[in-house]
């Protein structure tokens, strides 16, 4: 498989450099629809896990109700999972990183249990900067429910049953940007190179990631009039930047001319390389970003890339203050205040 | 109860004193805002602290400023701290309400009122204190902004003389109450002082009641509930906390972060051992909660009726997946909205079974800012033992008014984690099946995400599941399951505490209640053998689901009063989904729901007249 | 059941028959998404249009394609149209599950499979018909991408000729599914005739089932439960729909929206008299329903159990401030997630009592298709006329299956709107107080907002009030105002469609159930009687609150079965809830929660068991 | 009381163009604290229904809870209203218009009710563009549970209690712009002219309108440090553009000099006039807006005034092609099809 770092791709390797092979982040078989791009994500996932070297005990996989939501059980069979209510996984992802730090949540949202009914809870995600990765599998759809129109569905955009949607698409881009999310970027599930680079800079950054990937339903919306099919996606794609990623534990690339790339350092000291092929497009700028994606938005466009990074913003695990080890697991006499703190508290209530 | 009996036989046996000494409620009428509040806490420490039991109840409306309140303070020589319907003496300040305060009164009250108010005009038969207070409070406070709130201490000094509480204990409990606001202590007791020297040269004791030193309150606390509960969840070590603000639930978490900051950051580094956040809502506060228990944390959150309801869908998921959390409701008056800062117990029955499909919850009822703390410290217990949401039952009567106790004892055992695996486990075991019933009681065991053992990992969802957590939709599978967790649930029948039976005479008449019922009820039983000289037996239920216990009391005796406060009698209701038809026939309900804390004459008038039916 | 139980008369006299006709289940076992939905109504239907009752029912897994589905008719001379476990004639399409199928049948059980199984490895006592669909369907259609599809209609023809259906009513039953798309019905025909040229030529009969014309359809209609549910919504002049899509829900409101917009566009302008909306979650469908409903519209949502839950808080505040809407919950297999495509009632206790506080709902129980249509209509009149929203309680195995029917009549009375009062009506009264019991019934006035009148308006609100809905905290208001609704309660207990009591023998032994459990009881009274000579007599509950009638059965009766489809008796506590313990005493529960639809054996042998232990 | 058209103020008037006093208007005695910003809008709210000549029957008020929630008791009292659950007017709201297309419905929510529990539905509100006037009575803080902060709160801003809030607020303006609002304006509860204005438009638009009020909470949130005390709005408002309404029921002004200003015609004719102080600003632009919007937000500037005005977008009520007449009242006849219809299913089903 291709490695996106700038070393000439090397002989196919057995193990990562934590000595474990690929199988051990493989999941069960899917029961997804031959074909649905969220089985193209789920391979990414694999890939993206393997090489970045991460310890499948450490991540925990949390997602809501539908199509997508049940991916997380194809990919990383090792790891913890939790397939909650129907789009409410922020609130169970927010409440498992608090209870232990040191976990990698990766949460698998579908437009549907994102935009619809979780929207509230995925607003208030973004605003908290908890480090969590965030993916909704886009397809403007509600799969599991057999193709009802989503939040993310275009205007204009038509169903099998003949049905169109005439409200406006909800950018979940936009909104995460907005709220404070630090790491924001769209892509699509066909996009392999640019998925796969994506989705290590997520694994890589400390903060909340929010990564809509345009996933067409073949079953109920890949055909002509909808803006999230595999012809339409391919058309009107146009990638903002071409991304590339390096991993911390392998040197920088060198042969990248600094002057046509901007190079972002991510929390583990990896480094995000963006090509500018977008004449200056500039990933810190949440205006900008706004604009592009405003623009693109009534242009009926689909934008991809990395729209906004951003390292500085302390997550909310700073904010809070917590202890380094996890909570979930300090001793009893770390927890437990000693007698002569219940005597004290007695004593002033008497 | 002893020690109250033998008071009540001695009573019994003195006629009706002239003199009414240590046994009256003490009402104050004023508006809220207008920071009475402390007026009034000052007044019943001060009587506390002369030894005499006193209770408050603090009736106050659903806004922030200028509405009606009531602050009634009961002083008991006899021990009894439920509310007491007849308001025996009256600070009458709020112009709105002073007719009706005091038209309300039974002959023989007394009442101190604001001058202006010119109350006399509505009943000859009480005893009368006019007072001028704008003239007293003028020289005190020349700062007119603060007048509004110094005001209200002149009547603690003016009651304070007028029933013979010692204004050295004023002083004091007034300075506890300001901490260490040293200035503003000193202004109040200024006010206080004034109050007391005006009535001492202009008003005459006419009343008959008095405030005398007793000595019944030694070494005892003062404390609300909520403040209890609070406690409690930090000596249970709780460390992810989600709460949304809700009237009256909102001052549980908030005293929690307090206690926390001042006994939870680590000691070296100064961080913090406890996660605390203020969610969008409920339905984001109880999900971070089923978050933190999947992961191995000792979480909870707290609110009351409208949040339990958001919370219906997310606790079946904790119910089905089996995740520890405890969730505080502290009742107010429903339907809906209802009366934000008026006291029930009407959530019972619809938290009991909270959420579609067959979902059951065990609940816990504390009745005493006592039980608010051990409980709370059980629940942790329960919820990792028994893997499920534990639903402690407390109420506004219990968690925001102040209430009397003996301290808190220091936990003696050791935390209950329940069943978890451990990567050495993992080791041993070679691999695990989280939903298996290895030990025939229901419980499977778990690992908590992080678990550094390939094998550790399983999936936790609210879909049909086999053994092994793995997605199901076979039907042996599902029937299984539910039926592991309908032994589960008779484990938790053995777990959660059980009654506490008072049957000293054997008696045919029984009484059962739960929660602040309770302090109506042992005051009831007391009437209802000096007046009527009926004997009941008392069986307090401290938890859903009952154990057999229950079953034997009822049928020990031939009728049983369920005494509680709600409409539709839902402890009733609970008692009949598990009671066997023999034992049901014989319960007969006790409803008291208008929102103000029930009182014992209600229950002895209403077990009265159904014994006259009988 | 007059006529069925003439018709088992004779069948009890005639010995077993070597011959089975008109009386059999037929099994198809394949995958989801491959097309065989269509084949299986073909084949149901073609049995249909001979005349013989049938009934069919979908075992769907929760995904959208690529695991196994079983697709099960049962054609029944007698009437029968429960589910019946054992499966007679299975036709075997699915690699995942032939195994497991095949093992699991009877002995001299009838096998169609597909020759690529080889399924004769398993079992040597069924009678096997190997079929290579792969080279039939080949020339069939040379479009390999329609194979897939097409490979289904080939069993349908090997079918229909082994049992004798007649390819005529197949070719019709076939193009009324394909109504005007007459390409794909003409291919569809060639596969089911390719089929049963091959079965003529190939297979020899050799199994003893046979389908014979009767005349027992004729007249008759076949439709979904949410079809008919729909329908009934249409003419109940539903305005305002609010949905949000769930398993086994979302179909009520798909059809209802192409119902709506075939009949209820105006004539003239073409513009709709309805608005359907998908509401973001069900928090929000709820939420529209309350607002139109007290703008003065019909309006309604439909949802399954975790929709339920979700619309716990919004359906108090419906009670609370007195707000009609009708809400279809079409149950599924909880808790939690569950099962989405299993059929259950277990949402019935939790509804009843949904949301904190004192709060109660009724609940309408539909059994038949053709209840879904007229408890649609009922829902809408007893929401207005009872002012609260209303629960109408079916389940996946009614709603999603498709059942043989009378045809539905045209409702012969008017809407009923309840209570409202017009500007008119205003004009004479001068004014009104929406919350006062002028009629001594519960139920008060209302005017609808935009009525033109200058005392029209009030505020309406979840928080406490009083008669003139005025914010109030006032006890005496609020205990008036709950004791009002409990009134009202009491005024639905009579409104409501009450039970429907076959009661021929007045025996000592009573069976109650409710909804789609129907079906198997009638069935297994028949079995009682037949088979081990006990007699029972039956009361069907078609609503909650239950009226005077069902405590009546109950004392006529020494033992009471209650059966019903979950794991916790959530009818018989619906039932202990409200009984004397006398008559709790009778209950006793058969109960059927493995997600699959209840059939009459289960019932009869639970009910045996029960008795010979009695 | 001043009114805010050109025509030079005329004497006192006793009764509006429909006939009413202003009294017909008027709505219980408040029972929020004294000073309380909220008074100040039910003031304006008074004034402006009563300018505009709008018949209080065809008026809904809608709320959540809250301190802000209580006060559509206070003013309109003829009109109907209706005070739900906390957080979800918005489909309340959503109902009560779709059963009656005549109604006027205006919501009055607070932050806490809108920003927290509620952003789920404010959400799908605003993408619907359903004719509703949505105001935000907005503190930063929850007065009615006695002083938390909501999601507004600014970073900085501290409680009496001393706690800070370390959330960055949630800009209700901008997320309703980006979501299809048609009428975005932000106001100040002190500001009558501004305000009146705002609301006069907001009642002469066809279409969503979102108007978010600063009002501070003289008891919790009113003080130094607090960027939504009085002192702080007086101090960091930097009014957009100065906005005057003209009913269309008066002749337009004549002495503006539209050099200096736009002129917006709204849906009945009426008219908007924005006096350009900020060079060039034109709210018909959404990317703009934005922009203004996210630099103010980063600033910890409070920009006041119309940000973001369509006319052309159709409402929620168009798109469902709905009869001229409100649902609710519709005959027996138009909702009940005929017995023939009943027939022609049955005959398909046979
Ligand atoms: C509370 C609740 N409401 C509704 C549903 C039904 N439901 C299951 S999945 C789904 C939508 C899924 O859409 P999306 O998130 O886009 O996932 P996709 O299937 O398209 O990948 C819905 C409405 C549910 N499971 N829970
Ligand atoms: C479901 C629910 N949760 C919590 C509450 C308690 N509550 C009442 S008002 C309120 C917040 C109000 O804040 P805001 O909307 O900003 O109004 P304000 O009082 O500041 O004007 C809360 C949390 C409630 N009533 N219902
Ligand atoms: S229905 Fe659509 S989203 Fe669901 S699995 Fe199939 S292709 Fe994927
Ligand atoms: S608490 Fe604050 S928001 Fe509430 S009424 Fe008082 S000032 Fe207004
Ligand atoms: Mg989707
Ligand atoms: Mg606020």
């Amino acid at each position: 498989m291709a490695t996106t770092t700038a070393v000439p791709p090397a002989p196919p390797q057995k193990v990562n450099r934590i000595g474990l092979e690929v199988v051990a982040y493989k999941g069960n078989k899917t029961t997804l629809c031959a074909g649905c791009g969220h089985n193209a994500i789920t391979e990414r996932i694999i890939e993206a896990f393997y090489e970045m070297g991460v310890q499948p005990n450490r991540v925990v996989k949390l997602s809501g109700i539908g199509c997508s939501s049940k991916s997380p059980a194809y990919f990383l069979s090792r790891s913890h999972g939790f397939n909650a209510v129907h789009g409410r996984l922020p609130s169970v992802a927010t409440g498992a990183v608090l209870a232990n730090r040191d976990l990698i949540a990766l949460g698998v949202s579908g437009d549907g249990d994102t935009a619809s009914i979780g929207v509230g809870q995925f607003v208030h995600l973004m605003r908290r900067n908890l480090p969590v990765i965030y993916i909704i599998e886009d397809n403007g759809v509600y799969g599991l429910t057999k193709g009802q129109f989503s939040a993310t569905a275009d205007v204009g955009s038509r169903l099998k049953t003949g049905v169109v949607n005439d409200l406006p698409a909800i950018d979940t881009c936009a909104l995460a940007i907005q709220l404070g999310a630090t790491y924001v970027a769209r892509s699509f599930s066909g996009d392999k190179k640019q998925l796969l680079a994506l989705l290590e800079g997520a694994i890589a950054h400390r903060g909340t990631v929010m990564l809509d990937v345009i996933s067409p339903c073949v079953t109920f919306n890949d055909h002509e009039g909808s803006t999230k099919s595999y012809s339409y996606v391919k058309d009107h794609d146009e990638p903002l930047a071409d991304v590339t990623f390096v991993p911390f534990f392998e040197d920088i690339a060198v042969e990248y001319d600094p002057g046509t790339s901007i190079d972002i350092t991510l929390h583990d000291g990896s480094h995000m390389l963006l090509k500018k092929l977008s004449a200056g497009y500039n990933p810190a700028n949440k205006v900008e970003a706004l604009r592009v994606l405003t623009e693109a938005h009534d242009k009926g466009e689909v934008v991809t890339g990395l729209f906004y990074v951003n390292t500085e913003r302390e997550s909310f695990i700073d904010l809070l203050n917590l202890v380094e080890e996890p909570l979930a697991t300090l001793p009893e006499w770390r927890v437990r205040p000693p007698k002569s703190a219940l005597d004290e508290v007695m004593e002033e209530l008497r | 109860m002893a020690t109250t009996q033998v008071e009540l036989a001695e009573v019994e046996a003195s006629p009706e004193p002239k003199q009414v000494i240590n046994d009256m409620s003490i009402q104050v009428a004023t508006v809220n805002g207008s920071g009475s509040q402390t007026s009034n806490l000052v007044l019943l420490r001060a009587i506390f602290q002369m030894g005499v039991p006193v209770s408050g109840k603090n009736l106050f409306p659903s806004n922030i400023a200028g509405l009606p309140t009531w602050f009634t303070i009961r002083a008991s020589r006899h021990g009894y701290i439920a509310r007491r319907k007849e308001v025996d003496f009256l600070v009458a300040m709020n112009p709105e309400t002073a007719e009706e305060d005091v038209r309300g009164l039974n002959p023989g009250a007394a009442v101190v009122y604001d001058a202006k108010l010119a109350v006399d005009r509505y009943r000859k038969d009480l005893t009368l204190y006019s007072v001028p207070f704008d003239q007293i409070v003028a020289p005190v406070c020349p700062d007119a902004k603060l007048r509004k709130l110094v005001r209200n201490m002149i009547y603690v000094g003016v009651v304070a003389r007028l029933l013979g509480i010692d204004m050295g204990e004023v002083e004091k409990a007034l300075r506890k109450q300001f901490k260490k606001k040293v200035k503003a202590a000193d202004l109040n007791f200024k006010a206080a002082t004034a109050g007391y020297d005006y009535a001492e040269r202009n008003l005459s004791k006419a009343d008959r009641f008095h405030i005398e030193p007793m000595n019944e309150t030694a070494g005892k606390i003062l404390i609300e509930g909520n403040a209890a509960a609070a406690l409690g969840c930090m000596f249970a070590g709780v460390t992810v906390v989600a709460w949304y603000p809700i009237t009256p639930s909102s001052s549980l978490c908030e005293t929690l972060i307090d206690f926390m900051r001042r006994y939870r950051l680590d000691q070296e580094t100064k961080k913090a051992t406890f996660a605390i956040v203020q969610a969008e809502d409920e339905l984001a506060a109880v999900g971070m909660v089923i978050g933190a228990g999947w992961a191995g944390a000792r979480a909870m959150t707290s609110t009351a009726g409208p949040g339990i309801s958001l919370m219906a869908e997310f606790t079946g998921l904790g119910y089905y997946a089996e995740v520890p959390g405890v969730i505080f409701d502290i009742q107010r008056v429903g339907p809906s909205t209802g009366l934000p800062t008026r006291t029930s117990q009407g959530d019972i029955l619809s938290t009991a079974v909270l959420s579609h499909g067959d979902t059951k919850h065990p609940l816990l009822f504390p009745s005493s800012v006592q039980e608010c703390y051990t409980m709370a410290i059980e629940a942790f217990d329960l919820a990792e033992e028994l893997q499920t949401p534990i639903f402690v039952m407390s109420d506004l009567d219990l968690g925001m008014n102040i209430w009397m106790s003996d301290p808190f004892l220091y936990p003696d055992k050791p935390l209950k984690r329940g069943r978890v695996l451990t990567a050495k486990d993992l080791e041993k075991l070679g691999s695990f099946e989280r939903y298996r019933d290895m030990e025939g009681d229901g419980i499977g065991y778990r690992t908590i995400p992080g678990t550094a053992h390939p094998a550790a990992g399983y999936f936790a969802r609210g879909s049909g599941h086999n053994e092994k957590a793995v997605y199901s939709e076979k039907p042996q599978d599902y029937v299984n399951n539910m039926d592991r967790l309908a032994r589960k649930f008779e484990t938790a029948r053995k777990l959660v505490p059980g009654p506490v039976i008072e049957e000293p005479d054997h008696g045919e008449l029984g009484i059962m209640a739960y929660g602040t019922s309770h302090w109506a009820v042992t005051e009831s039983i007391d009437q209802l053998r000096q007046e009527h000289r009926l004997v009941a037996d008392y069986c307090r239920l401290r938890a859903y689901p009952f154990n057999s216990e229950v079953g034997d009391f009822i049928r020990r005796h031939r009728r049983i009063y369920v005494v509680e406060q709600n409409r539709d009698a839902q402890l009733g209701g609970l008692l009949r989904l598990e009671l066997e038809g023999q034992q049901i026939a014989k319960l007969r309900s006790v409803l008291h729901y208008n929102g103000l804390p029930i009182d014992a004459r209600s229950v002895t008038e209403s077990i009265i007249t159904q014994e006259t039916r009988k």
